[in-house]
């Protein structure tokens, strides 16, 4: 199992007090497999990516256990995490376009950084050339500034960096949404070949963008509130989602294909939840059109099908019955 | 109801405007009454531009725009006043279109102060509330808020309940929605689908191809400053003929349909690129002539035209240009 | 928490704020009424034996010449606020100008006005300063203010320059412009306000930095010619040999009292700038 | 990075014409006869014909009765020749000789006390942001530094050292009894009589970078570039160093932008010491209304000033790479 995560939850301190962010989050992610992570602004995706590698303050670390090819590693201990982040976790970062220092050349800083984490550039070089190719960089690149780059090429440039150490785990936050349609394009496709040449074991890709993940995902979490709300391969997070947030946000998004004059989609009315003092049981409950009383209670996130998960009491019962 | 005829943009950019930037390059394209036109592209293409420039917040270094056949460049004081009850703006960051020290309101004080001033406050209070609820808004949940208190959603409904006090006949929709989530995005959508209702014409700027797809009429594609196809939406998304908007309509991630596996990234570094296409440089059917001179737009099929050399002779329905196979990468 | 009242929680905590007043206010009232207590005027010839230390009669002493240095602190700390005031202000109003057409008006007029802005900043003002008060036999305190002032505008005109370009782009001043506001309304109501706490950050800057200015034109010998000023008093005291007799009442307080105005007009600023901008408030 | 140069020389060259101007202004337009002023108080003899000779004499070294732009022209002429005028407090040497015996001085005190100040401040400012025990210790000394006006420093300095202890010497540039030869005794005399004014001008200098440092750092590692280097588990000193490169660039162009109020620092520290450079003959040539020798003085600084800065920027050329290649650095 390359990556087990139970029960993880970690909350932001500010003026006003702790936001409950992510709460006894638990997946897990077979070798090889790349998840998607989606949910709305606010639902805690980018706290649970980035408490598995950079859990620095505001962020606060409570309580949870994460497991990289069954080992577990101290996300709660900054400094003790060092000697795992680079080489089992990795991460692009959101900011990748100014991720690189300015006055440095690109070649100069990624020795250094090797060095400085005990690997030597020249054993690396050849590896980081053939990589350079294969997400179309000329090798002059390593000579050059991060200023004289254009904005795909410095996002191309950080995915090699991130994953230049064969990490086991590798985590893309937003990496798409600064790019223009073509070079999203390209690098959402070089992610999932860096999976393929096994430069990575795992992917979790952080993204609003649920049509990105539809295309290279193989399967989905989706989060609301700062809770897990539903996990499955990607195609039944597309056709037949079983949580009703999910089902709600799939069929608001307007495809290519759907008028405005022929079909009225539904947004979902209300908002979510501020996290201060999130509300009991189901966050979901004030939006769901199926909330009933047993709402009231926190559901469990639980396989209703085989790696299909889902926290709600409908679906619990469906599954009851069945089952 | 608007035209724009061959207008275009040209910043000074460099120490004391040394170089020339060519934002906008010669743009035509008209928007009638009740009709919703979307002008797609991506960042840099200059759609932004075109919009500030409609709402006279940028001033046209070429070419004319006409308002009802007026040329809104001549309007002054009184005049631009006018123009501005009848022509509306909604910008694409909610958060930055308030000024933080204000409550959300004041933008309907203003409103009243410039343009209604004979309108008592207890009149101007009813009208407000009514345009609330027609956006959707509760008044007494959103009035006298500061706008931090308030969400994105919210402070959209705003500006479009500001538009309609002013009952106006045009509204340039800058991006509006893509800083919402996509729960709220659709409803802001709908609400702006059910204005043409009451005969307002909209340009929506965006660069989010389903969207223009499920809320406009015509569609106008912009690479680089310059329109490279427009017409009718239907035609335009099921038979694109430009190579640029082939490759958007293949390279958007689709619910309905994974993408073909190869990646036709071209890039040939062009020195300058005032003559030829815009497109050339990335272009992966382009030849040699199409870095000398720019091809016109030309009407291919009933209201669908295209800037292209491929379809230069004007005939009748030309089978579309065949992309697929062409699997040549190299720099990007 | 509503953002005004949020604001004041901060302001009555900040401990860098609470100091740097309390000490601003210290010096201010001593300023105020000093002169009602003292003897006699600064430059009196009070006690006939000459330097005498501070005692039950003479708080602070006397100088060489017999004159009482507490008197003379008392005028000198007037006309040092007075300075600061009015030279510190008259920078931040010209650098405001400058800085806002600068800033709001864009193109060549913010070219010509930025290169005029980096010329005056390049030439060290004292230079100029001492130029021309050398050549004006009378030099009154409100001459001196003049000259500091349209000296010190430079460094406000940059940063008000920079803060006016990016409230401008900001899309609330186009939806200004939208609802039909005239240019000067858009810069007094919309863009001036949201300044506002950046403004007397600055105007704090200004009025330090106008003290140091004066007390270096006082100590050469270019201040005003009718009053007593702190530099003053250390440029006699150092003309007249304090310090080899010792007579470290003469020279200790004006410098002390410099010191302290202007390290509690940082302090302030520091305290402020954090309420203002969270970021700096803990590293 | 051409155009990043040219730029620099037209700044300067305009500086240094417009310093030059306001230098050959002031006399002119002040109010009253200058020479007239100048005899009066110099009061060199009684009788008439020796003032009336003095007074020709000036007059055709001002050239008051030449039409103004060719008094301007001369003017200019003069200085290119190095003609400055003769001094009246010194009499007769030339201004420029004057100048030339107390520049030596200048540079022996300040370049070591600018330069060292500015970078033991900086490495103490980045060390200080390390820890919060050590920012709230050094954060308060460095604001009181910097708020001490630079003579005050001086004369606590030279009262402590130079008469309570009295290890020290606190005037002059070194003892009367030696003339200035290569011998060991008197290079050690120089180094006593400058060690009090270099150690005053030297400790204001460090509070002030080291404050400066202290923020640019905070800034600096909270940049993206710093949290991504953490993100890959990189020791602390390498986002260190990162930070601090990062950090030392705007405060070389605050060197340059802070140099003209550091001469004046020095100019009062060197009154405080009687140490005689350029500052100790400006306080002398304003005691005794020598203008030639005041006018003289300005020009050095200025040219000073002008020449340190263009010096910086050619430093600061070499350091960030961002001015050599792609966007012009404009920030000075």
């Amino acid at each position: 199992m390359a990556l087990k995560v139970e029960n993880l939850t970690v909350y932001y301190q500010t003026l006003r007090g702790d936001v409950r962010a992510l709460e006894h989050a638990s997946f897990q992610l077979a070798d090889g497999e790349i998840m998607g992570l989606a949910g709305e602004s606010g639902c805690g995706k980018t706290t649970l990516g980035h408490s598995l590698i950079v859990l620095f303050p505001p962020m606060k670390y409570i309580s949870g256990r994460v497991e990289v090819d069954g080992e577990e590693i101290p996300i709660w201990d900054a400094e003790g995490m060092n000697t795992h982040r680079f080489r089992k976790i990795s991460l692009i970062p959101q900011y990748a376009m100014n991720a690189m220092n300015p006055i440095r050349k690109i070649g100069v800083m990624i020795r250094e950084l090797l060095e400085s984490r005990g690997v030597h550039y020249k054993d690396i070089l050849p590896e980081l050339k053939r990589r350079l190719d294969l997400v179309a960089l000329p090798h002059e690149v390593l000579k050059m500034y991060p200023i004289e780059l254009s904005g795909g090429m410095k996002q191309r440039m950080v995915m090699v960096i991130s994953s230049l150490l064969n990490p086991s785990l590798l985590i893309a936050d937003e990496i798409t949404s600064a790019l223009d349609v073509a070079t999203q394009k390209a690098v959402a496709e070089m992610l999932v070949e860096f999976r393929d040449r096994e430069f990575v074991k795992n992917l979790i890709v952080i993204t609003h963008d649920i049509s990105i993940l539809y295309q290279i995902a193989d399967s989905i979490l989706i989060m609301y509130a700062g809770v897990l709300a539903e996990k499955a391969p990607t195609r039944s997070i597309i056709e037949s989602p079983r949580h009703p947030y999910t089902r709600l946000l799939i069929s608001a998004l307007p495809e290519v294909g759907v008028r405005f004059a022929e079909k009225r989609l539904q947004g979902i009315p209300g908002n979510p939840p501020l996290l201060l003092n999130p509300p009991t049981g189901c966050r979901f409950r004030e939006r769901c059109p199926l909330a009933y009383e047993r709402c009231l209670e926190e559901p469990p996130f639980i396989e209703v099908e085989r790696d299909h998960f889902v926290a709600c009491w409908k679906e619990y019962e469906n599954h009851a019955q069945a089952g | 109801m608007l035209r724009l005829d061959k207008v275009s943009k040209i910043y000074r950019v460099g120490a004391f405007g040394g170089r020339a930037l060519l934002a906008v390059n010669k743009v035509s394209f008209e928007v009638h009454k009740g009709q919703v036109v979307s002008l797609i592209g991506e960042s840099g293409s200059g759609k932004s531009t075109i919009g500030k420039m409609i709402l006279r917040l940028l001033n046209a270094s070429e070419g004319k725009i006409f308002y009802n056949g007026e040329d809104i460049a001549g309007f002054e004081g009184e005049a631009l006043k006018n123009y501005y009850r009848q022509v509306q703006g909604v910008f694409q960051d909610p958060f930055s279109s308030y000024n933080p020290i204000f409550k959300a309101d004041r933008i309907f004080k203003v409103v009243h102060e410039e343009f209604f001033p004979q309108v008592s406050d207890a009149e101007w209070g009813e009208r407000v509330e009514k345009a609330l609820s027609s956006v959707g808004l509760n008044p007494a949940h959103v009035l006298n808020k500061y706008p931090h208190q308030l969400s994105g959603g919210q402070l959209q409904r705003f500006l479009i309940a500001r538009a309609l006090l002013l009952n106006i006949s045009f509204l340039v929709a800058d991006e509006i929605i893509s800083m919402l989530d996509a729960s709220t995005r659709i409803d802001v959508l709908n609400l702006l689908a059910d204005l043409k209702a009451y005969g307002l014409s909209i340009l929506f700027i965006t660069h989010d191809l389903s969207l223009a797809y499920y809320i406009s009429e015509r569609a106008v594609i912009l690479y680089k400053g310059n329109i490279v196809e427009q017409g009718a939406v239907e035609k335009i998304f099921n038979t694109p003929l430009h190579p640029y908007t082939r490759m958007l309509m293949e390279s958007v991630p689709r619910l309905d349909r994974k993408w073909e596996k190869e990646i036709t990234l071209v890039e040939r570094d062009v020195e300058n690129l005032r003559r030829g296409c815009p497109y050339y440089h990335r272009c992966p059917v382009a030849e040699k002539r199409c870095a000398v001179d720019q091809p016109p737009l030309v009407e291919v099929d009933e209201d669908h035209w295209v800037a292209c050399v491929h379809y230069e002779s004007g005939a009748d329905l030309v089978k579309p240009l065949s992309l697929a196979g062409q699997d040549t990468r190299t720099v990007v | 928490m509503k953002k005004r009242s949020e604001v004041l929680y901060f302001t009555l905590r900040n401990k860098k704020l609470l100091i740097g007043s309390g000490i601003i206010l210290f010096f201010l009232i001593l300023a105020l009424i000093g002169p009602t207590f003292t003897k006699y005027k600064p430059l009196e010839y009070a006690s006939p034996r000459g330097a005498e230390p501070p005692s039950t009669h003479f708080w602070m002493g006397t100088t060489f010449f017999g004159q009482d240095v507490f008197s003379q602190f008392v005028n000198g700390l007037r006309a040092t606020f007075v300075v600061g005031l009015l030279g510190g202000g008259l920078g931040t109003l010209v650098g405001m100008l400058i800085g806002f057409t600068a800033g709001y008006r864009g193109g060549i007029v913010d070219e010509i006005l930025n290169a005029f802005t980096n010329i005056v900043l390049v030439i060290p003002t004292l230079a100029v300063l001492l130029i021309i008060a050398a050549y004006l036999q009378v030099r009154s305190l409100l001459m001196e203010c003049l000259f500091i002032g349209l000296t010190a505008w430079p460094w406000v005109a940059r940063a008000i320059r920079a803060q006016t370009f990016s409230l401008r782009t900001r899309e609330f001043v186009d939806l200004a412009k939208l609802s039909g506001m005239k240019p000067l309304r858009i810069i007094r109501d919309e863009i001036a306000p949201n300044m506002m706490s950046y403004l007397v950050l600055v105007f704090i800057l200004q009025f330090g930095g106008a003290i140091l200015t004066a007390a270096t034109l006082d100590f050469i010998g270019l201040g005003p010619t009718n009053t007593i000023s702190l530099g003053l008093m250390m440029q006699y005291a150092v003309l007249w040999g304090a310090l080899p007799f010792g007579m470290w009442w003469w020279f200790v307080p004006p410098g002390l009292a410099i010191t302290a105005i202007v390290g509690a007009l940082y302090s302030m600023n520091v305290g402020l700038d954090e309420i203002f901008n969270p970021k700096l408030r803990e590293i | 990075m051409r155009r990043y140069l040219i730029r620099k020389m037209v700044i300067y060259a305009l500086t240094f014409f417009l310093a030059v101007t306001i230098d050959w202004l002031i006399p002119r337009f002040m109010p009253g006869d200058p020479i007239r002023n100048m005899l009066t108080r110099v009061s060199v003899a009684s009788n008439a014909t020796a003032i009336q000779m003095m007074y020709d004499y000036y007059a055709r070294l001002f050239g008051l009765d030449l039409p103004l732009w060719q008094q301007y022209l001369n003017f200019w002429k003069a200085l290119f020749q190095g003609d400055l005028g003769i001094s009246t407090y010194l009499f007769p040497t030339p201004v420029v000789d004057v100048l030339k015996r107390a520049v030596p001085y200048d540079v022996f005190l300040l370049v070591p006390a600018v330069l060292l100040g500015w970078y033991t401040g900086n490495k103490f400012g980045a060390f200080a942001a390390r820890s919060k025990r050590l920012d709230n210790f050094v954060l308060p000394i460095s604001y009181i530094l910097t708020a001490t006006p630079y003579m005050w420093l001086g004369i606590l300095m030279a009262w402590f050292f130079g008469i309570v202890i009295g290890i020290f010497p606190i005037a002059g540039a070194y003892s009367f009894s030696l003339r200035p030869t290569w011998s060991v005794t008197f290079l050690l005399d120089l180094l006593h009589h400058w060690f009090l004014p270099f150690a005053s001008l030297f400790i204001i200098e460090f509070g002030g970078w080291a404050i400066g440092m202290r923020n640019m750092i905070i800034y600096e590692l909270e940049a993206e570039y710093s949290r991504y280097l953490n993100a890959l588990g990189a020791p602390k000193s390498l986002v260190r160093k990162y930070a601090f490169d990062n950090a030392i660039l705007p405060q070389i162009t605050g060197l340059a932008l802070k140099l003209g109020v550091i001469v004046a620092g020095a100019l009062v520290t060197e009154v405080v010491f009687s140490y005689p450079g350029i500052g100790y003959l400006l306080l002398a040539a304003i005691q005794n209304q020598d203008y030639f020798l005041i006018q003289g003085c300005f020009l050095f600084i200025v040219l000073g000033v002008l020449i340190a800065n263009f010096v910086i920027d050619l430093v600061y050329l070499v350091v960030d790479p961002r001015t050599r290649r792609g966007m012009v650095g404009e920030s000075a």
